[in-house]
């Protein structure tokens, strides 16, 4: 188990270079520049601006630098704000669409789950087109208009929630849901089809064969089983929901980490863009990781460990 | 507003107002643009402060004396000043932040709007390593604080504006002794130390900001709030739906179509300032057929500015016939723009004739399909939206749009790579030369490719003018060669509209500036 | 006994010409497609989502054309306006018929959706079917370069695609295709690595058929059920996603109108009271998620001969 | 067992000439975290116009080796001598003349006939990759192979669902006869059929042998089914070949305890046997191939085992003339009182 | 001995995208208290559509029980609702299937897929239920059963999940087991271990044993009676010794006449019964074996013959039985 954690380590450590490299490769190939300014901008001051930032050092040292500061886990500053660096966004950034984006997951992993579960016990009857349908409404609203929409007439018109910004658990609730929207549509959909599958297995038909009500066969041997499939998905869908969506954080007025992403790369803050990849990377690696484990402990089958113990 | 973001206690004052974005820096020397100066402008005070509609009146600076010569200026700080963490405030701490601005190794985006200062340019330009020979530098730069109550400021040229000038933020004073010993007590409201109406309180990063009332300001008794704060909502029509359901008192800016009702309906929480700022549309003037005056005057005269101003901005905004707009008062009392009056007038007509002429002249049988460079903006979209659908039905043009990021549309324009590209110019200063000196050959930020030895003539002359009257004659007479010319084509002046409660009293507006609150009263 | 028939010796001959009939096939000849659509036929939810994606077509094609206004005209004076007898759907705030601008919207969203689709199909199918049939070193290389894909800021690879290509149609379905084609390849692949061992593609190894030829006669045309259903997804996927880079305003350039850029645009209509605006593309794009999304499950279910009814 | 039985099959022996000479081969898969070890260390020969059986329980190597001497497998070590060219050292152009000599039959008359091809695409594949025929020609081709296999001309435009379990496995003999193979691999060619089909494709596949005088190796657990049809028969256990003989000798007289145990578990449908028969049941289960039990792979389930068979691999040997088998108990130097012990084991 | 099972004219159809598959048409057999009765039969002739009829685990929406009755100690199944039902299996019916790979929930461990019933129908504790749990693994013959009763299936070999499958049939000792081809996935010698358990557990238990295989060899094996199916019918039953040595109906005999004997010389072909069995999507008017039938007379066309009485417990379904027959048909060696 060790030796298998180490050597996966090791894989996301190159895989996580690769992207690192990749990206900042990318970052400069792009048109733009961070002290562009429709103002005024005499060639002195833009100078200083580079020097004070090393921008004006060629790219193979800035490279260097920055993996050297990445290595004392320092992402550097933002080139847009002086007042904080990148682990400072990151740091006040994350704890909130890490809050946000877990009770996103939890409301659209319950919704998702019961609709799917739903649809598929009563496959072809009205309960499955409906949480179908359902689900497909939440697959085809994007986020931008159901954050809209909820503001306009939840918040605004019904008086229910704040609108905009963050502090109070009622601030949590729409966010939440326009977040959890699209992962319960997807999730709906297939933990449908995996149940259907499951439910023609052999093991099925063996359960039944044992007297056992039709609840306790659903609870105890097809969930467990149908629920692989969408444990499989949950390690991205978790990655894109805790660092944040740029699209309902923006709406929704919250200082997440989600307009890193975006901001970064529109106003070509190079440190934040850099930062953000390899925090997403990260995450992401770590949480496929973790959905291994979970693999496992659902799915005695698998073995994590690789060896032959 | 029950709910409201704020946590103020009963009874205290507090003003609820959007800054939209995280400011990038409230120190004054890292300061640009307007997410940060709003604020700021509420924490510190220069030497002089701007009044209703762009008055200049003494603040940290009782009085002050100029040369003959219009060059040098003396300041006299007015007694017991204080910072806001109670340490005493001179003119000392003004040269050292002015100096502070201007050293090379500050990162600094508007140094160069101290260059007005003898000696300033060349030590901010300065590439010079050794410590010795940029502190000679430094030292020959034209501030000077005589005594802690007294600032002698030398300038390269008669700079009429000065008074004006250093009421700027980057003119702002910084407590030295805070300076030295802790480079980053900007970011932070626990060690933040500032001279204005209101103190730094809290400052939660891309959140909020919280100011409350500076006991130590020198005119405390005028400020009638407990606080401001702050939040950072991007979205603008959020914004709105919060300022809807009473998480605001103040809000700037509206989405547009919002202000069009806010003003059809006769909202009395909707307000409309002048800003003194000017949008227009740039001609790469190196390319075929923008090359020729004849085919931008036609593009010029061939668009509806009212509809425009009516029906897609629909915030006030005036058409523009000009390019320097309202905001800038003569010596006389009278607006540099009324004075101006319009350099030309829409006819469609005279714009077909034009363009054919001046096709023929480039020997060209037809216009190009050419492209509207914008960047990402739903208000700029419509805008070329509209000109595309006049140019196609007034001129029978054929016209695309690209839409591409700011910094990529900047990048571009110095590159010159673009047809015709969309610009706004935002006065930094309440003087025509702020919007003029853009488009002399020299200019970083001419971006047009056009060149004009008269021009850049008429300007040099009018910055080194001593003489009001004769620098606004000047001035007048250059954007007379630019409008003739037409490198750029204005389409309309700014207005500032913005929504505030009925219940909000003593906001106060200057050209060039955001809604100033200092004053604001709440009942 | 059942009922007795009128028994005569003369039927107790015994009869010896029935044997030549032995290998009689009863059933009518169906091919394997014909019978999928047979059962595809029966699936109600299926059909009507099939035929709302015709009837989105026709309208896409002769929408625009019907109306008798174009989808860039502006007429501010009519600005606003409700549904009525001109403007079927209204004007929008430029004065500009939305009826037209819809079935526009529709040409450029479904020819963004199909497109990208393709793509997604064509680089979805090389890609996994190489990595699925070197297998070993090769297919971990190719699956970790797919990976990496997955880091790097989509974005930034967007903006740099609007840099290097410019902005229009084409830009917009190649960023949908950026990594739109991975699940496709990952499909593709897992199902190549079960296809190579079927005994019918051994057979075809046994008989001397090289790789090109197993991979043309044998794999993907065993491999298009998964596929088609992957592809019906990937059509109202895609054109989601040019409305969130709508949003991000990396969408269709203007006045051209996507279903995606309308809903943008007209996020602000809610404010003002206009909300036709916002919800007659919204409900187009609903609409077309919708019918993919029951055809794709219809395929699925007619393409699976366990699924009886 | 008499002298004169043994030479007459030594001097048929030397009458056949060998078509397929198997030396070593092994087959190792990597797989998860080990080495499966498939086929380990088999050698052997078929000569032209036999019929080999191979016979062993599920999972023991049998298809693995199949498709190795076939090559659908690269061999992990060893040689399969075809007509004395090596099989695994021809280049692709050797190699796809030599896939028209030899050809394989599937178990799965499911799983081996494309879903998405009519009969005439998959018989006519065969034709198409070694460009046989073409046009007319192909068509005629295909009607005479189907005809062969005793299906209809008119079969020829439907799709393999179309047909039962025991059409589909002559539609699979036919493209294997397609390209007029000397040699065929049979990979339990009847084990997914019913009992009253089998018959039909084992009949079929005799009358063929007759007719173009082909050379089998039948791969099958069906003990009666492999008696009946081959020359010859191999046990396999494990990855390993445990005997091989004559099939009258190996059912008659088996000498490795596997092939006792084996023999006497098939169950005979006739239930006044099936009453007085006695059993010998294995105790346990085959163990894995990942790792097979050290010296003799049959160890932990053989009533007869020893202190050596755990130590010391048995060697391959030619215990009676023309009968092979790897077993301790007759290898005079490990046992002393062989002779007495197999007369023991007899019954 | 009473009948503990009484199916009688049992009518099982599928509705598909095809059509209507008449799976079972008219079944009518018996089980007797601890004896075993074998049905045998080529693949899709009905044999697991009856056996699952009788646990009612066939999913109703494509199966329609058309006519017919399954009388389980007298009291009609068919009728019991399926609350009612869950009493019955696992409790009085057990049930083992083919597959034992596919047949255990992969993600849960075999002891607690033994005590499910355990507790279910016994009240046990779960306390208990373990204890009796590892009782039946030692039963079933698996070594160290307090260990193995915490592992999951797949830790298990092929031969000790199918006991374990046992163990769980047997869990509350039904009083009827149904055998679903028990021992097809399995090798020979492990099928060897698998008949002598069943045998064992069945000399213990007096179960009745419903075996269901197209092994006519195990059948020879294990089985008191024999119930030969042919497309979704009853072609022929009798005891074991009368199916095997005076097989009455010519489907029943060209099955044992195509299975290779081991005293069969190597060149004498074998006998196969030629053609395939007929769809039942469209079963035929006449007798389903009457394209196959090497004695198939005019009437066999279109006339159904039925099951009647040859021998005390013998029963065939065949025209050549007919009088008539014996009078007209000359040939020779089979209608005795
Ligand atoms: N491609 C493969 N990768 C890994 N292991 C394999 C592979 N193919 C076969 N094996 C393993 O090799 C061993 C022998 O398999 P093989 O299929 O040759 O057995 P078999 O005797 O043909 O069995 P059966 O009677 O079930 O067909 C088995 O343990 C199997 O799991
Ligand atoms: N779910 C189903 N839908 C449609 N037809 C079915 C279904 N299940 C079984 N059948 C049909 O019912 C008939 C009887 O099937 P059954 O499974 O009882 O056969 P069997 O005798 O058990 O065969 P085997 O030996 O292969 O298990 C077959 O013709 C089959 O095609
Ligand atoms: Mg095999
Ligand atoms: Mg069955």
């Amino acid at each position: 188990m060790l030796r298998y954690t180490l050597q996966r380590l090791g894989w996301a450590l190159v895989t996580l270079w690769v992207v690192i490299t990749l990206t900042f490769g990318l970052m400069h190939v792009i048109p733009g520049d961070p002290f562009a300014k429709e103002g005024n901008m005499p060639p002195g001051v833009y100078e200083n601006l580079r020097a004070y930032y090393n921008l004006d050092k060629p790219l193979i040292v800035q490279y260097g630098l920055y993996l050297k500061s990445l290595l004392q886990l320092d992402f550097g500053p933002s080139l847009k704000s002086s007042a904080i660096t990148v682990n400072d966004y990151i740091a006040q950034g994350f704890p909130i669409s890490f809050y946000l984006g877990l009770q996103a997951l939890a409301i659209g992993v319950t919704l998702g789950l019961i609709f799917g579960v739903i649809a598929a016990l009563y496959h072809n009857k009205w309960p499955d087109y409906l949480s179908m349908i359902l689900a497909i409404v939440g697959l085809s609203v994007p986020s931008f208009f159901l954050a809209t929409v909820f503001i306009n007439y939840i918040a605004v018109e019904m008086n229910i929630f704040p609108p905009s910004g963050w502090g109070t658990w009622q601030h949590t609730v729409l966010p939440s849901l326009a977040l959890a929207a699209m992962p319960m549509a997807f999730i709906a959909r297939l933990m449908r089809s995996s149940m259907l599958e499951v439910l023609g297995q052999d093991y099925i038909k063996t359960a039944k064969s044992k007297g056992l009500t039709r609840n306790i066969v659903i609870i105890k041997h097809t969930l467990r089983n149908a629920i692989l499939p969408v444990v499989t998905v949950l390690g991205i869908i978790t990655a894109n929901l805790v660092t944040g969506s740029f699209v309902v954080e923006h709406i929704f007025g919250i200082p997440g980490m989600g307009e890193m992403f975006v901001k970064g790369i529109f106003n070509r803050d190079y440190p934040v863009i850099l930062g953000s990849t390899v925090f997403y990377s990260a995450i992401l690696i770590f949480l496929i990781f973790v959905v291994d484990v979970l693999y496992t402990w659902i799915d005695p089958r698998i073995k994590v460990a690789g060896g032959s113990k | 507003g029950e709910k409201s973001a704020g946590g103020e206690k009963a009874g205290e004052k507090i003003l609820r107002v959007n800054n939209s974005t995280e400011p990038g820096s409230l120190h004054p020397a890292r300061a640009q643009g307007t997410h940060d100066s709003w604020p700021m402008r509420h924490l510190f005070v220069g030497l002089t402060m701007k009044e209703e509609g762009g008055k200049i009146v003494p603040a940290m600076a009782e009085k002050w004396d100029i040369s003959p010569d219009k060059k040098k200026y003396t300041f006299h700080l007015r007694d017991g000043l204080k910072w806001s963490n109670g340490d005493p405030l001179t003119a000392h701490d003004f040269e050292y932040a002015w100096k502070y601005v201007l050293n090379p190794s500050t990162p600094s985006d508007y140094a160069w709007i101290l260059y007005y200062i003898d000696g300033a340019q060349q030590y901010n330009e300065s590439k010079e390593k050794d410590p010795q020979k940029l502190k000679a530098l430094e030292d020959k730069v034209g501030v000077k604080a005589l005594d802690d109550k007294t600032l002698e400021v030398k300038l390269k040229n008669p700079t009429p504006f000065f008074e004006e000038l250093v009421s700027f933020y980057t003119y702002f004073p910084i407590d030295k002794k805070v300076q030295e010993q802790n480079p980053n007590w900007a970011n932070d409201a626990k060690t933040f130390v500032s001279n204005g109406p209101f103190k730094l309180v809290e400052w939660q990063h891309k959140s909020h900001l919280k100011m409350a009332k500076n006991e130590n300001y020198f005119e405390k008794d005028r400020i009638k709030l407990d606080g401001i704060h702050w939040t950072m909502v991007e979205d603008e029509n959020t914004a709105w739906q919060s300022f809807r359901s009473g998480d605001y008192d103040l809000l700037y800016p509206l989405p547009s179509d919002v202000i069009g009702q806010l003003k059809s309906s006769n909202s009395p929480e909707f307000k409309s300032a002048i800003q003194f700022a000017t949008y227009f549309y740039r001609f790469n003037t190196t390319k075929k057929p923008f090359n020729n005056k004849k085919v931008r005057l036609a593009l010029t005269l061939a668009i509806d500015r009212n509809t425009i101003t009516q029906n897609v901005t629909q915030g006030g905004e005036k058409p523009a016939f000009g390019y320097v707009g309202p905001g800038a008062k003569e010596p006389s009392g009278k607006e540099f723009q009324e004075v101006s009056g319009n350099f030309f007038k829409e006819d469609v007509a005279l714009a077909k004739r034009l363009l054919a002429e001046g096709l023929k002249e480039e020997g060209m049988t037809s216009m190009p399909k050419f492209t509207i460079l914008y960047n990402t903006l739903d208000a700029h979209k419509r805008i070329a939206e509209a000109i595309q659908e006049m140019w196609r039905k007034n001129l029978g043009l054929k016209v695309g749009l690209e839409n591409v990021e700011f910094q990529v549309k900047i990048d571009r324009e110095h590159k010159l790579d673009y047809d015709v590209s969309r610009s706004g110019w935002i006065a930094d200063y309440t003087d025509p030369m702020t919007m003029l000196e853009m488009f002399t050959s020299y200019s970083k930020q001419n971006d047009t490719g056009w060149k004009n030895k008269e021009y850049d003539a008429l300007i040099d002359q009018a910055q080194k003018a001593a003489d009001q009257a004769k620098r606004m004659e000047l001035m007048h007479k250059a954007e007379k060669i630019l409008m003739d010319e037409m490198p750029i084509m204005p389409i309309y002046f700014y207005a500032m509209p913005y929504a505030v409660k009925e219940n909000v009293t003593g906001v106060y507006t200057v050209p060039d500036e955001y809604p100033v609150m200092k004053y604001a009263d709440k009942k | 006994m059942q009922h007795e028939p009128q028994l005569t010796a003369d039927m107790f001959r015994p009869v010896t010409d029935h044997f030549k009939d032995a290998e009689k096939i009863e059933r009518p000849s169906v091919s394997y497609w014909a019978d999928v659509w047979r059962r595809l036929k029966m699936n109600k939810l299926a059909m009507i989502g099939l035929l709302m994606i015709i009837a989105l077509v026709i309208m896409a094609i002769i929408g625009p054309m019907i109306s008798g206004y174009t989808y860039y005209k502006q007429d501010f004076s009519i600005k606003n306006m409700r549904p009525s007898a001109e403007h079927w759907f209204g004007t929008d705030s430029s004065g500009r018929d939305i009826f037209t601008r819809v079935w526009y919207g529709a040409r450029i969203s479904l020819f963004i959706g199909v497109m990208a689709a393709f793509i997604d199909f064509v680089i979805g199918v090389l890609y996994g079917g190489i990595s699925g049939l070197k297998g070993g070193r090769i297919d971990n290389i190719m699956m970790r370069i797919a990976e990496v894909l997955y880091g790097i800021p989509y974005l930034l690879m967007v903006i740099l695609l609007m840099v290097v290509m410019g902005q229009g149609l084409w830009t917009i379905i190649i960023a949908m295709t950026i990594t739109g084609w991975i699940p496709m390849a990952r499909l593709v692949r897992g199902q190549v690595l079960q296809l190579k061992e079927q005994e019918y593609v051994q057979a075809a190894m046994v008989l001397g058929a090289d790789t090109k030829w197993i991979l043309r006669k044998h794999m993907i045309p065993n491999m298009m059920g998964p596929i088609l259903v992957n592809v019906t997804l990937t059509v109202p996927t895609a054109i989601f996603a040019e409305a969130t880079l709508s949003f991000l305003g990396l969408g269709i350039p203007a006045p051209q109108a996507s279903w995606g850029t309308m809903v943008n645009d007209a996020l602000v209509s809610l404010l003002v009271g206009n909300v036709y605006q916002l919800f007659i593309p919204g409900f187009f794009i609903s609409l077309t998620m919708f019918a993919f999304n029951v055809l794709g499950d219809g395929l699925r279910d007619a393409l699976d001969p366990r699924m009886r009814k | 067992m008499s002298t004169v039985v043994t030479e007459t099959s030594v001097q048929n022996d030397k009458n056949q000439e060998i078509l397929l000479e198997v030396r070593n081969l092994q087959k190792y898969f990597n797989v998860g975290g080990g080495v499966v070890k498939a086929v380990s260390d088999v050698t052997f020969d078929v000569k032209r116009g036999e019929t080999l059986g191979v016979v062993g329980e599920s999972g023991c190597g049998k298809s693995t080796m199949g498709r190795t001497i076939l090559r659908l497998y690269e061999a992990t070590g060893g040689e399969v001598l075809f007509e004395g060219k090596d099989v695994h050292r021809a280049n692709p152009r050797e190699l796809k003349k030599l896939r028209r000599d030899m050809q394989m039959i599937f178990q799965d008359p499911y799983a081996s006939l494309n879903p998405r091809m009519t009969v005439a695409d998959i018989i006519g594949e065969a034709l198409d990759l070694h460009r046989l025929a073409t046009g007319a020609k192909r068509r005629e081709r295909i009607q005479e192979l189907l005809h062969l296999v005793g299906l209809k001309p008119d079969h020829m435009n439907r799709f393999p669902h179309e047909f039962s379990g025991g059409q589909r496995q002559r539609i699979g003999i036919a493209r294997a006869l397609a390209v007029e193979p000397k040699f065929i691999v049979c990979d339990e060619p009847i084990s997914a059929l019913d009992v009253s089909i089998q018959a039909q494709v084992v009949n079929l596949l005799g009358e063929l042998q007759d007719k173009m005088g082909l050379t089998y190796l039948f791969i099958a657990h069906d003990l009666s089914m492999v008696k009946h049809i081959s020359d010859r028969v191999a046990v396999m256990y494990l990855g390993k070949i445990a005997e091989l003989a004559e099939g009258e000798t190996l059912y008659a007289n088996p000498l490795h305890p596997y092939t006792q145990a084996l023999l006497s578990a098939i169950p005979i449908p006739d239930p006044e046997v099936e009453r007085k028969r006695q059993r010998i049941v294995l105790k346990g289960d085959v163990p894995s191939p990942m790792n097979p039990p050290s010296g003799c792979h049959f160890r932990t389930r053989c009533p007869h085992a020893m202190e050596a068979c755990a130590k010391v691999e048995p060697v391959w040997r030619e215990a009676e003339p023309g009968h092979f088998v790897a077993c301790h108990l007759y290898d005079r130097n490990v046992m002393g009182a062989s002779v007495r012990k197999m007369n023991h084991l007899k019954h | 001995m009473e009948n503990i099972l009484e199916v009688r004219d049992l009518h099982v159809s599928f509705h598909t995208y095809a059509g209507e598959v008449k799976a079972v048409r008219g079944v009518t057999f018996h089980v007797k208290k601890a004896e075993t009765v074998g049905i045998v039969g080529e693949s899709g002739c009905g044999k697991s559509v009856t056996a699952q009829s009788i646990m009612k685990l066939l999913p109703h929406p494509p199966v329609k029980y058309k006519k017919g009755s399954i009388l389980f100690n007298g009291e009609d199944l068919l009728k019991k609702s399926e609350k009612e039902m869950q009493k019955v299996r696992g409790n009085d019916i057990g049930m083992i299937f083919q597959d034992p790979m596919t047949s255990l929930n992969p993600t849960m461990k075999i002891g607690q897929q033994i005590t499910e019933s355990l507790i279910k129908h016994q009240g046990m504790s779960a306390g208990e239920a373990h204890k009796q749990a590892i009782e039946l693994l030692k039963m079933v013959g698996i070594p160290q059963p307090d260990k193995r009763v915490n592992q999951y299936p797949h830790e298990f070999s092929g031969g000790m999940r199918q006991r374990a499958m046992i163990a769980i049939a047997l869990a509350c000792r039904p009083k009827l087991l149904i055998a679903d081809e028990p021992t097809t996935a399995l090798d020979v010698t492990i099928q060897a271990q698998i008949l002598e358990l069943m045998k064992k557990l069945q000399a213990k238990t007096k179960t009745s044993i419903i075996l269901i295989t197209h092994d006519l060899g195990v059948v020879a094996d294990m089985c008191d009676r024999v119930v030969v199916m042919y497309a979704g019918e009853i072609v022929e039953t009798g005891t074991v010794d009368q199916i095997f040595y005076e097989p009455q109906h010519p489907y029943t005999k060209g099955l044992l006449q195509s299975v290779p004997r081991l005293d069969m010389k190597k060149d004498e072909p074998l006998n196969p019964i030629i053609g395939t069995p007929p769809d039942l999507l469209r079963p035929p008017a006449g007798c389903p074996f009457f394209a196959r039938c090497a004695y198939a007379m005019e009437v066999c066309r279109n006339h159904k013959p039925a099951l009647e009485e040859m021998d005390s417990n013998h029963q065939a379904a065949c025209w050549l039985h007919h009088p008539l027959a014996r009078q007209v048909n000359r040939k020779e060696g089979f209608a005795q």
